[in-house]
This record gives C-alpha cells, sequence and structure tokens, in this order.
C-alpha cells in the first residue's frame, strides 16, 4: 500500500519534471509587449536555459499559452479559439498588466484582463515586464506545474476522481 | 526556387481552368504579428483578391486621452507605435507646445534628437528582424535583437524603461541625461554597425533573399502619393519626403544628413532603406553628441506648464501649489487647434490636438502612418503568390498600436 | 503650411468658404460640405496648389463646446512637390451627418474614412465599402462621440464570421481581475 | 459655482438715475447702485478681482490687502473692498501696480503657510491655491524658516483649528458674531504671532460654527466629521433642501463613490442666504444606516411584488371608518398629493397629520418645527386633516382595523398596539417600521426628485443625490404601486415634475407656483467648479 502511495507520487514527480522542462508555447503576441518577448527569446536573456525555448504557432502541438499585451473586445473570440484547441494539460501565462488586468486602458475597446476569457496560471506584471520578470514569471509557472496545481491539472485531476 | 516573375510567366502559359479558394492568414499567425488578419482568395498560388482587416489591438486611445489631462497623455502616447515611444512623445509634446506657442531649450532639443533617433534605430532593426526571421533567416533576428538590447539600455540609462518611456514633457524632456551617457551610446555604435554590416552581408547579396524581395510588392510613385505613403514605404517608392529635411523641426536643421531614396518601390528596397536609415541615424547621432551644449532640459518661466522640481515641490508652498494645480486641473492649454509632424518610424507621425481653453484636450488625434500604409496592404497583394504576402507584409512594419490605435 | 496653397481655393470657391484662420501658421478654411469633392479635386489638380496627397482625415465632436453643428470633418492636405500644407474643415450636423467621399480623389481616403465612420458615424457617400474597421461589426454606436461612456464595454459573446463560421463565447470570471475597474474609483465621466 | 458668483448682477440703466453710479473698470463703463463697492462692481462686467477677506454677506473690514486696486487720482492703492464706487471714478485692477501689490500680497500671504496641501482638505476648493494660480505663480524668493504654530486646536467640538494655515482674514470671526451672534472667536496676540482663538475656557460651539468652516478661504478650519474624508476635487455636488426643520434651507449634497460625504448651504437670498445651521449637516448620516431595503410581511422579508400583495389585501374590504391614514410633514409634497389621490379612492379614510417633535428653535435659522414639509401638508390636505388629539380619540374608540402610516416616524409605536394591520412605507427598519405588520421601503429625501414647502411658503426642489437601496422606491410611486395591488387605479404623472404640475393646477398656483419646481440641475463635479469664496 505504502509502495504504491509512494509509486504513484514518484510518477507525479517524474510527470511534473518531464513537462515543466519540456514546454511547448505559442506567443499570442499582440502589442507592446512583444518587444520585451523579443528580448526575452534574444541572445542575452536566453529563455531556451529555462526548458521553454520551443516556440510553436499551432496551438494543438502546444502546452504553454504566453498572452503578451493587449487583448482587445475583437480578439477576445479568437483568444479563447486558440485556447479551446491546445491539448490538455495546459498553461496560460498572462504577459504584461494589460493581459493581466487591461491595465490603464480600461474602456469600451479592451478586455479588462484575460481571466475573464481563459484560465491564468501566472500573471506577470509591469507595463511591459523586464526580460527578468518574465523569467521570473515562466521559473514560478514550473513551480507550479510541478505542484500539479496549474487550472487545468487541477480539472484534469477532479475529473479522475469523478471517475474514481 | 525561380523567381516570383518567373512562377508567374509558367502560371500564365498552362491556363488551367482552376476555382478560387479563399484562405485565412490572421490574426494569429506567424507572420502577422498577431494584430491582423488578411482573407485572401487564391486562385491555385496566385491571390486574386485580398481583404486586410485591422482593429484588433483598437485600444481606444483617443478616447482615452480625452478623459486624462494635457499632461497624463504621454504614457498613451508611448504605446502608440511602441517600438520607437520616444519619436511619439516628441510628436505629442510639439503638438501641445505649438498650442501654447512655448520655446523648448536647446539642450532638450538634442536630447530628442539623440533619444529619438535611437528609438528609430531599434525600430528598423526589429522591422529587420521581423522580415528576416518570417522568411525564415532566424539568425538574423538575434543579430537584430542582440543590438536593439543595447539600444534599450542606453534609453533605460536616460529614462528608467526598456520600452515605454514617458520620457518627454511638454516644454522639454523630463530629466537631464546621466553622467557619461554620451559616451555609452557612442561606444555602442561599433556594434550596431558591425551587426548591420553581417546583416548586408548576409541578406542583401543572398540569392534567396533577392528572389524573395525584389520585383515583389511594388508600389509606383504615383500610387504612393496618391497612397500618402511616407517614410521608409514611401522612400522605396521613390518620395524624396524626409519631415527631418523637408520641414526640419527641432534641431534638425543643424544635423547633416543624406536621406535615401529608392526608385523600384518593391519589397527589396523598403527593407534596404531601412538599413541605410540606420546608418544615417547613428551619423546624426553622432553630430548631436558633438554639438550638444550644457543648458536648462525644461523651458524657463514657464510657471503654469512645467512642473516645479521635487526640491520646489516639497520645500516651498509656491512649488506644492503649482504641483497641485498643474496634476490635478492640469495645464491650461488655451482654446484653439495645432497639428504638428515629425518624422516616426513608418513616417510622417502626425498629431492634431484640439483644445477648448481647459486642462482637459477635446481632441487628440495620432496621424498614424503605417495604419495609411497598411490600407494599400490588399492592392499590393493581388496578383502574387500566397508566400509573397509574408515578406510584402513584413516589409511595411505594421505596428499594432499605430494602426489600430 | 502655406499662404500660396490657401488663396487659390479661397479665389476659386469664394462662396464655399465659411471662415478662414491661421491659427499657430496653420492656414486654415472651414467649408460648406456640398462641394468637397469639387475642391479636393482642384486642390489636387491645379498647379499652384498640387496637394497631391491627403495627409489626415479626421472628425472632431464638438458636442460640449454646445456648437450648432456638432461635428468637424478635418481634412489634412500636403504637396510633395511644393511642400505646403492646407487643413479644410467642414461642419457638420449632427442629423444627416453625411460628407461626399473623397476616396475617387486620394487612394488614402479609404481607410481613413472608413475609421470615421467607425468612430464618429458620419457617413461618406460614395464610398466604396463604408464597413466598420476598428471595431468589429456588432459593436452600437460609435465610442469616440462624446455621448458614448469610455467604459461601456460591449463584450463580443457570440460571432458569426463568414469562415469560421458561428461561435459561442464561454464567458468564465476566475482571478483577481474579474471586472476590475481602475477609473471606477474616480469620478471621470 | 461660487454662491457669491449667484448674486443678481447689477443691470445698467441710463445714468440720469439718481441712484445709479456711473465709472470705469479697466476702461470699461460700469453703471451700478449708489453705495456697491468696487469688488461687486468689477464683477458685474464679470472682471474679477483677487480678495481673501471680502465677503457680501459680511461686514468689511479689509485686512487681507489682497484686492488692493488702482484709481486715477489717488495717491495709493485702495482696497477694492472698502471702496465705494464714486460718479466717474477710473478703476485699474491690472495695472502694473495692481498686478504688483497682488503678487506681493500673495508672496507675503505665503510666507508664513506650512506645505499642507498634500494633507490638507481644503485642496481643490483653496482659494490661496486658486488665487496664487491665477494671479502670481511665482516661484518662492526666499528661504526663511516658517514660522511654527499651533495644529490640530479642537477649538470646538465639529471645528478643528490649524493655526499655521491661518491667513488672518477675519471671516470666522464676523461669521460667529453676524450670522450666529455670539462672539466666539477673537484674535490673539500680535504681529506674526496673532491667530484666531476662542476666549479662554470658551469653545466654538455655536449652532452655526461650521459656517466658518465654509467661509474660511484656506484650510485653516475644517470639519471633524469630514477631515481625511474625501479630496474635495473628487466631490460632485447636487443641489438639495434641508429636510431638517422648517425653514428648508437650500444645500448642496456632496457625493463621491455613491455616498453622501457631506453637506453645504447653497446661497438662496430668501430663505438662507450663505448660511446653514449644524444640525442640518448630518442628516444625510440618519439615512445610510439600518435603511428599509426590502419589503416586510410579519418581521420577514419579501419581494416588494408580495409586501405590495399583503398590503392590497389588509386594505381590502376596509370601510371608512376602521381605516385611518397618518402622513409625516417629513415627505415630500408630491408623494403627499399622491397619498391625497389614494385617500380620495379609499371611501372616508381620515388623515392624522403628524411628523417629529418640535425642538427649540431659533431666531436665525433654526425654526421650532422639525419636518420641512409642514406648510406642504397643510397645503395639500387643506381642513380634513386630523390633529393629534383626534387621532388618540379615534384610536381609542376602537373601530381601527387598519393603520397606513408614511413614514417611520409618524407616531409612537405603542398608540398603535391594538391597531389589527399596520401598513407603513418607511425609510428606516425603526419607529413603526419595526412593529408594523407590512412594511414597504420608501426612498429618502437625498433619492428622490421632488420638493418641500417651508414655513415661508417657498417652494424648494431637492433632486436624487444617490441610488435608494434595495427596493426602496420614491414614496409617490410606492403609493401609486399600493393603489393598483389594491385595484384603485391612480392617474398620476410618471415624474415628480408631472406630479407637482398636477398639485399645482389642483391646488392653485398661488401657493404651489409652477415656475418654482425649478429646473433639473446634474451634479457637477467640484474639480470643475470654481473654488467657494
Amino acid at each position: 500500500m505504502g509502495i504504491e502511495l509512494y509509486g504513484v507520487d514518484s510518477l507525479q514527480k517524474i510527470l511534473g519534471w518531464a513537462r515543466k522542462y519540456s514546454m511547448f508555447k505559442q506567443p499570442f503576441v499582440t502589442a507592446c509587449c512583444g518587444m520585451e518577448y523579443m528580448s526575452t527569446m534574444g541572445p542575452r536573456y536566453d529563455l531556451s536555459r529555462f526548458g521553454c525555448e520551443f516556440v510553436q504557432f499551432t496551438p494543438r502541438h502546444t502546452d504553454l499559452l504566453f498572452v503578451v499585451g493587449t487583448i482587445s473586445e475583437r480578439q477576445a473570440p479568437v483568444l479563447r479559439r486558440i485556447y479551446d484547441q491546445m491539448a490538455d494539460p495546459k498553461f496560460v501565462v498572462a504577459f504584461g498588466v494589460c493581459a493581466s488586468s487591461g491595465g490603464f486602458y480600461q474602456n469600451y475597446a479592451v478586455v479588462p484582463g484575460i481571466d475573464q476569457i481563459i484560465p491564468v496560471d501566472v500573471y506577470i506584471p509591469g507595463c511591459p515586464p523586464r526580460p527578468e520578470q518574465v523569467i521570473d514569471g515562466i521559473v514560478r509557472l514550473q513551480e507550479i506545474i510541478q505542484a500539479g496545481e496549474t487550472h487545468s491539472q487541477r480539472e484534469l485531476r477532479q475529473l479522475a476522481e469523478a471517475k474514481g | 526556387m525561380t523567381s516570383n516573375s518567373e512562377q508567374l510567366a509558367v502560371q500564365e502559359r498552362v491556363a488551367l481552368p482552376t476555382e478560387t479558394m479563399t484562405i485565412m492568414m490572421g490574426p494569429v499567425h506567424p507572420a502577422m504579428h498577431g494584430t491582423v488578419r488578411v482573407v485572401v482568395t487564391v486562385d491555385g498560388e496566385r491571390i486574386v483578391h485580398a481583404d486586410v482587416q485591422v482593429g484588433y489591438l483598437h485600444r481606444g486611445f483617443e478616447k482615452e486621452c480625452e478623459s486624462v489631462t494635457w499632461g497624463q497623455v504621454f504614457p498613451y502616447t508611448d504605446r502608440l507605435n511602441y517600438v520607437s515611444p520616444i519619436l511619439n512623445n516628441v510628436g505629442y509634446a510639439m503638438a501641445v507646445e505649438k498650442l501654447l506657442d512655448l520655446e523648448v531649450p536647446e539642450r532638450a532639443e538634442y536630447i530628442r534628437v539623440i533619444s529619438g533617433e535611437l528609438s528609430r534605430i531599434g525600430d528598423h532593426l526589429t522591422c529587420i528582424a521581423a522580415i528576416a526571421m518570417e522568411m525564415g533567416a532566424f539568425s538574423i533576428f538575434l543579430y537584430c535583437v542582440r543590438a536593439r538590447d543595447i539600444v534599450y539600455d542606453r534609453l533605460e540609462e536616460l529614462t528608467g524603461a526598456r520600452v515605454t518611456h514617458a520620457f518627454c514633457r511638454v516644454g522639454g524632456v523630463k530629466d537631464d541625461i546621466p553622467e557619461g551617457w554620451l559616451e555609452k551610446v557612442r561606444g555602442g555604435f561599433d556594434e550596431i554597425t558591425g551587426v548591420i554590416d553581417d546583416i548586408d552581408g548576409l541578406l542583401t547579396k543572398n540569392r534567396i533573399f533577392l528572389d524573395r524581395t525584389q520585383g515583389v510588392g511594388v508600389v509606383s510613385m504615383a500610387d504612393a502619393i496618391s497612397s500618402g505613403f511616407t517614410g521608409p514605404v514611401g522612400r522605396a517608392s521613390g518620395i524624396d519626403y524626409d519631415v527631418r529635411k523637408d520641414h526640419a523641426y527641432g534641431v534638425y536643421d543643424r544635423l547633416d544628413f543624406d536621406v535615401p531614396v529608392m526608385d523600384a518601390g518593391d519589397t527589396f528596397c523598403r527593407y534596404y532603406v531601412r538599413m541605410e536609415e540606420v546608418r544615417q541615424s547613428l551619423r546624426i547621432i553622432d553630430q548631436a553628441i558633438d554639438q550638444i551644449e550644457p543648458g536648462p532640459v525644461k523651458a524657463e518661466g514657464a510657471h503654469r506648464v512645467v512642473l516645479p522640481t521635487k526640491n520646489e515641490t516639497y520645500n516651498t508652498i509656491e512649488g506644492m501649489i503649482r504641483h497641485f494645480k498643474l496634476v490635478v486641473d492640469g495645464i491650461q492649454v488655451p482654446e484653439g487647434e495645432a497639428y504638428t509632424y515629425v518624422e516616426g518610424g513608418n513616417g510622417e507621425l502626425g498629431f492634431y490636438c484640439v483644445s477648448d481653453g481647459s486642462g482637459v484636450p477635446v481632441k487628440v488625434r495620432c496621424r498614424p502612418p503605417c495604419f495609411i500604409v497598411t490600407g494599400q496592404l490588399g492592392n499590393m497583394l493581388v496578383g502574387h503568390t500566397l508566400a509573397d504576402v509574408v515578406p510584402i507584409f513584413g516589409s511595411l512594419n505594421m505596428i499594432g498600436g499605430e494602426c489600430d490605435r | 503650411m502655406s499662404k500660396a496653397a490657401l488663396e487659390p481655393v479661397k479665389k476659386k470657391f469664394a462662396s464655399e468658404v465659411i471662415s478662414e484662420h491661421a491659427q499657430h501658421g496653420d492656414e486654415t478654411l472651414v467649408m460648406k460640405k456640398a462641394k468637397i469633392q469639387a475642391i479636393c479635386e482642384f486642390c489636387r489638380d491645379d498647379p499652384a496648389v498640387a496637394m497631391d496627397m491627403l495627409s489626415d482625415l479626421t472628425a472632431v465632436d464638438y458636442l460640449m463646446q454646445g456648437r450648432e453643428t456638432r461635428f468637424e470633418v478635418v481634412y489634412h492636405l500636403y504637396s510633395t512637390t511644393r511642400r505646403h500644407r492646407l487643413r479644410i474643415k467642414l461642419p457638420v450636423g449632427e442629423d444627416g451627418a453625411e460628407v461626399a467621399s473623397v476616396t475617387g480623389v486620394w487612394k488614402s481616403a479609404n481607410w481613413m474614412e472608413r475609421e470615421v465612420w467607425d468612430m464618429y458615424g458620419i457617413t461618406f457617400e460614395g464610398h466604396p465599402d463604408l464597413r466598420r474597421i476598428l471595431l468589429y461589426e456588432e459593436f452600437v454606436g460609435h465610442p469616440l462621440r462624446k455621448d458614448y461612456p469610455i467604459a461601456k464595454r460591449q463584450p463580443l459573446t457570440r460571432r458569426e464570421d463568414p469562415v469560421e463560421g458561428i461561435w459561442e463565447q464561454k464567458h468564465i470570471l476566475t482571478g483577481p481581475s474579474a471586472g476590475a475597474h481602475f477609473r471606477g474609483s474616480y469620478d471621470i465621466e | 459655482m461660487s454662491p457669491e458668483d449667484k448674486k443678481p448682477a447689477v443691470e445698467e440703466t441710463d445714468q440720469a438715475d439718481p441712484n445709479k453710479v456711473r465709472l470705469t473698470i479697466n476702461d470699461q463703463d460700469v453703471v451700478v447702485d449708489k453705495g456697491t463697492n468696487l469688488i461687486e462692481a468689477a464683477r458685474s462686467i464679470g472682471v474679477e478681482i483677487p480678495h481673501f477677506c471680502y465677503h457680501p454677506g459680511l461686514e468689511i473690514v479689509a485686512v487681507c490687502r489682497q484686492c488692493l486696486v488702482e484709481v486715477k487720482g489717488m495717491p495709493k492703492l485702495v482696497p477694492g473692498c472698502q471702496t465705494i464706487a464714486g460718479d466717474g471714478m477710473e478703476v485699474f485692477t491690472a495695472s502694473e501696480k495692481a498686478t504688483d501689490a497682488q503678487r506681493q500680497q500673495l508672496e507675503f500671504t505665503l510666507l508664513n503657510h506650512p506645505i499642507d496641501c498634500p494633507i490638507c482638505d481644503q485642496v481643490g476648493e483653496c482659494e490661496l491655491q486658486r488665487l496664487y494660480f491665477d494671479y502670481d505663480c511665482q516661484p518662492a524668493r526666499h528661504d526663511l524658516a516658517r514660522e511654527p504654530q499651533k495644529k490640530r486646536v479642537p477649538i470646538g467640538p465639529r471645528v478643528v483649528m490649524d493655526e499655521e494655515r491661518c491667513i488672518l482674514c477675519w471671516r470666522c470671526i464676523r461669521v460667529c458674531d453676524e450670522v450666529a451672534g455670539v462672539h466666539d472667536l477673537d484674535l490673539k496676540e500680535r504681529g506674526h504671532a496673532t491667530f484666531v482663538s476662542t476666549a479662554p475656557g470658551r469653545s466654538l460651539d455655536n449652532d452655526y460654527s461650521l459656517c466658518t468652516v465654509d467661509q474660511c478661504p484656506v484650510g485653516a478650519l475644517t470639519e471633524k466629521a469630514f477631515r481625511f474624508d474625501t479630496r474635495a476635487y473628487r466631490l460632485s455636488s447636487v443641489d438639495s433642501i434641508c429636510p431638517g426643520c422648517a425653514t428648508g434651507c437650500h444645500i448642496e449634497l456632496h457625493t463621491y463613490g455613491g455616498t453622501i460625504r457631506r453637506t453645504k448651504p447653497r446661497f438662496c437670498e430668501e430663505v438662507n442666504r450663505w448660511w446653514m445651521c449644524d444640525d442640518g449637516r448630518y442628516i444625510f448620516a440618519d439615512y445610510a444606516t439600518d435603511r428599509a431595503d426590502s419589503a416586510r410581511v410579519d418581521g420577514k422579508d419579501v419581494t416588494l411584488e408580495d409586501g405590495l400583495a399583503a398590503a392590497a389585501e389588509a386594505l381590502d374590504g376596509v370601510t371608512g371608518e376602521e381605516l385611518i391614514v397618518l402622513v409625516s410633514a417629513r415627505l415630500s409634497t408630491e408623494t403627499m398629493y399622491a397619498v391625497k389621490q389614494l385617500v380620495g379612492q379609499l371611501e372616508g379614510a381620515q388623515i392624522f397629520g403628524t411628523g417629529r417633535p418640535n425642538w427649540e428653535g431659533d431666531e436665525v435659522l433654526k425654526s421650532a418645527d422639525r419636518n420641512p414639509n409642514s406648510a406642504g401638508l397643510a397645503l395639500v390636505f387643506g381642513e380634513d386633516l386630523g390633529s393629534p388629539e383626534d387621532l388618540e380619540q379615534r384610536l381609542s374608540s376602537g373601530t381601527v382595523e387598519v393603520a397606513l402610516c408614511l413614514d417611520e416616524k409618524t407616531t409612537n409605536p405603542d398608540t398603535l398596539a391594538d391597531v389589527k394591520n399596520v401598513i407603513s412605507l418607511v425609510h428606516r427598519f425603526a419607529g413603526i417600521g419595526k412593529t408594523s405588520r407590512v412594511v414597504l421601503p420608501m426612498a429618502a429625501w437625498c433619492e428622490i426628485d421632488g420638493s418641500f414647502v417651508n414655513a415661508g411658503g417657498q417652494v424648494g426642489r431637492f433632486h436624487p443625490a444617490v441610488d435608494a437601496p434595495g427596493d426602496a422606491l420614491p414614496g409617490w410611486v410606492l403609493v401609486d404601486r399600493l393603489a393598483d395591488a389594491a385595484g384603485k387605479g391612480l392617474d398620476l404623472g410618471g415624474t415628480a415634475r408631472e406630479i407637482y404640475a398636477a398639485a399645482s393646477d389642483d391646488l392653485g398656483a398661488q401657493v404651489l407656483p409652477a415656475d418654482r419646481f425649478g429646473p433639473t440641475i446634474p451634479a457637477v463635479l467640484l474639480r470643475f467648479a470654481n473654488s467657494r469664496g
């Protein structure tokens, strides 16, 4: 019994370890934050050091959605559709205040935070955030993934428990 | 890979009966910068109709400006063309100064020129990086980003922010330049020119690149003028128009630089004009650094416009009251209207401001160059192959924040 | 901007001119909207004016200033040959807010007129396709009118796309910013 | 708008009139009444002469020296407040000499002023800030140490004094002397040590002490209850009428974030001029707590529809002598008129006028009658209004089955103890609202549009300042809904204005003049209004 528990536990550990260091990400780049995203991917702040290098432009192959920049009401359906197309387990990072809360665009055109449309795992503040902040956010996300506490991981677990 | 024109010729010869197909490009597409959707109708490989849909990054810029005081507009202008924010700052500041008939001190003008040209370098490098990356040359992207990070470092040392600076003020700039900053700026020249030369060697004579860009997306001069093209795109089509030369503002009339003009009007020209402008910008900065003299960086005597210094604000009641009035009620701009234009990263960046004499603008209109350029994208695409959409679009350097505002 | 551009237009269309001013050195003509097409064609073709480029086209809403004509359509013309500018303004009333389109004169007018219609609801007769450009078709009203509240959102919950088909949005609210309103915290209406 | 600006400007007439004088101010011809001073004369042509100590409602002392103007032929500059306009005078308010004097005076006034703006409650409506920015706006030329003085002096129960901010304009002293008629405040010491203070052992506790706060041009006197509550420039102001007593002072309610933050008097020549009593300032607080936000039947919260149904059921088949209607004099005229319509439908029900018990008033503004609309009550119901004595004997007769009470303060709950059904329309779950069987929520005066008729017979109109809580509805709407539920249709207008018009047709335009309802004035942000002088 204890052995089983141990087995399950370590299996989760291994899965989390594998997931957090092999994130395929889709950059949903819309606005100013894209500049800092480029810098983050660039040679100086090399994001590939953190197992988050591979950029995919099709949602069906990605498990990390980088929402970089302002999401307007017109863009919102597109973002939601992209999220729906991603395969579980999927993680979402809100890059910058516009994606997190609408920032200082509190007006008719801008969604006040993408978490009104899709669940968000990590919010990175800043307008735009410095690359260091982005890396910090990625590391946080990896911790959450290891702990299995991202939104989609929780959902999956609940589904599994419901099945029994 | 045969050149585009040969392909077309082949398709001309074998005129097979085909039916058209509609393809969506964007808004989420590696080459669409996330903010544009092109609905292309293709007949085989050739585009017979293209409907360009913008507005995916409409953030209500003008509405926001009409709800804040004149001084609080600067952060919003930063995020218009977020690749070269300082140029937007300067444009807007000049509009308000025109309304106020305010003289800006010389040193402030020089600081605006130096930081603005740095911004322009960042802008063009980003554009080149995008074109190259979207056509598969990822190493160029990495080179450009490396060079651009140098620009960002300098601007950060000056303004405190890497991308969105909000550095200009009505009647000057926020701060004087830090100690030894100008030498640092010079020190970065070598690396930037080195990168430009590398790109020159890697792209400008690259057979693949030439095949994909030369003769692609040609815009005749007449069309370009009628379409309101300005800036690099217009100059690539032979319009010899650069605001810095033809309507020299600030201290540009004291600086010696060339305006690169090409007349083929194709994607390659748009790319190469930008390359050349980076070199010219470096020239301008070099001269400006030589000419800049010590002095004030904010209009002197304009106590109803310029915020008092921290020392005044915290230690004298007069400064405190002025600070309060200027922040709470805003700068009282006299009634009237003014249109100013500067050479932005993408061309003539105009600001049309209307005031009713209160502290809140009635209207702050930004004349967005790349919105006007993107307006002709549909016509430019027709007749080309689907693969040509990427370089053509990339060479227009559509910036969402400025195009959709 | 320059007098050289202003004088011929004034002479040719003397009956159309309502007023003129050169505030801050910007030569401006306020004209009746009836003959705008002819005026623009003249500006483009007349060798002395030669306004071959429509630099900017926008509108202003003077609701709060209490003018009898609420809107003003503003044209900024530029001549790449003579290097001079001219501003033409057309007062447009709220009812029957329509102006003749100048897309036939300058290509660049196309999108700018679409934008003005999108933001202010001023229609341009003879425009090839006067659709919304910055906002979505489902949007009701014209946001840059002064009587449109700045924070009045119209979230897209259902979208019919010609290509992508019908799409329903699942609106979920999680996280701290569910319905965050910074401006709500102070009275800027 | 500053209350002073609402003073009717003197209009031009021919100069033959002996009571008029003609002079020129900044080369503009002005014709004003004899005895007008230069500040008022200049204001009549829209020219402002900066001033601190002058107030049209107070005696002129000319101590601030801010209003110095140049008059041709006079060797020295003269204070505009004390100089009476004379025939053929040539006044220059913006000449070099005058401007210099104004600037230097401002600089002198600011010499000892503390750097308190960030923590000062007056910011946004500070006369010193405004005049400095408009007339001087020069940086400081000195770095002298400021004379330290006492801060946060609890000068009275409702007022806090800050001696450093005081510019010694004496307005507060004159307000106490001339409005309240008590010499509470006076100057102490001499020279730079001068400060305003109470006599030893006394405190600023007269009933009009907060008028000193209104009139203080700077933040020297601040209202204890409002200190550090809200920035003045964030407030928006709504015109209203004080419901405190039968005087019906004209007031402004200042709101922020959907709640009322403070009350300020509004200029009205015939009622209260610039003043109001301290008790009237905190009435809005009574309506902030324990509000009736939903209908209640037998002590349980129900929906408004159920409440109305229960009330209608209780009223069903009740004859006139089984039913009494208690109307409070705190209701708006429109609600009373609606009640009158309803009672007309309930055959022979008797109406009793009630309200809050009297207190002892004064001869300044406070009237002994604490109900704002007693005159309106008398107007609307006339002679068929029963007195409290009638109510007692009526109750003792024991025939009363149903009592319809409007407003919780109508009467003491246990007087209605043996009435089977008590239906009450209340603002708060208090008084009758606690005990009655059916309770319907009614919106308070600060949440509705309506009018009071004060003791002098003047109609005053008030505007909604905040939203009514929960299901609460304006009284006349509730009465209308109740009548509908009871199957008795009233032909009431859809708005308060229409009801008022109907009432003035019905009762006569000489008692309820149609024009006195006044135009609807939207809330104005104080940020965009001038600071009040």
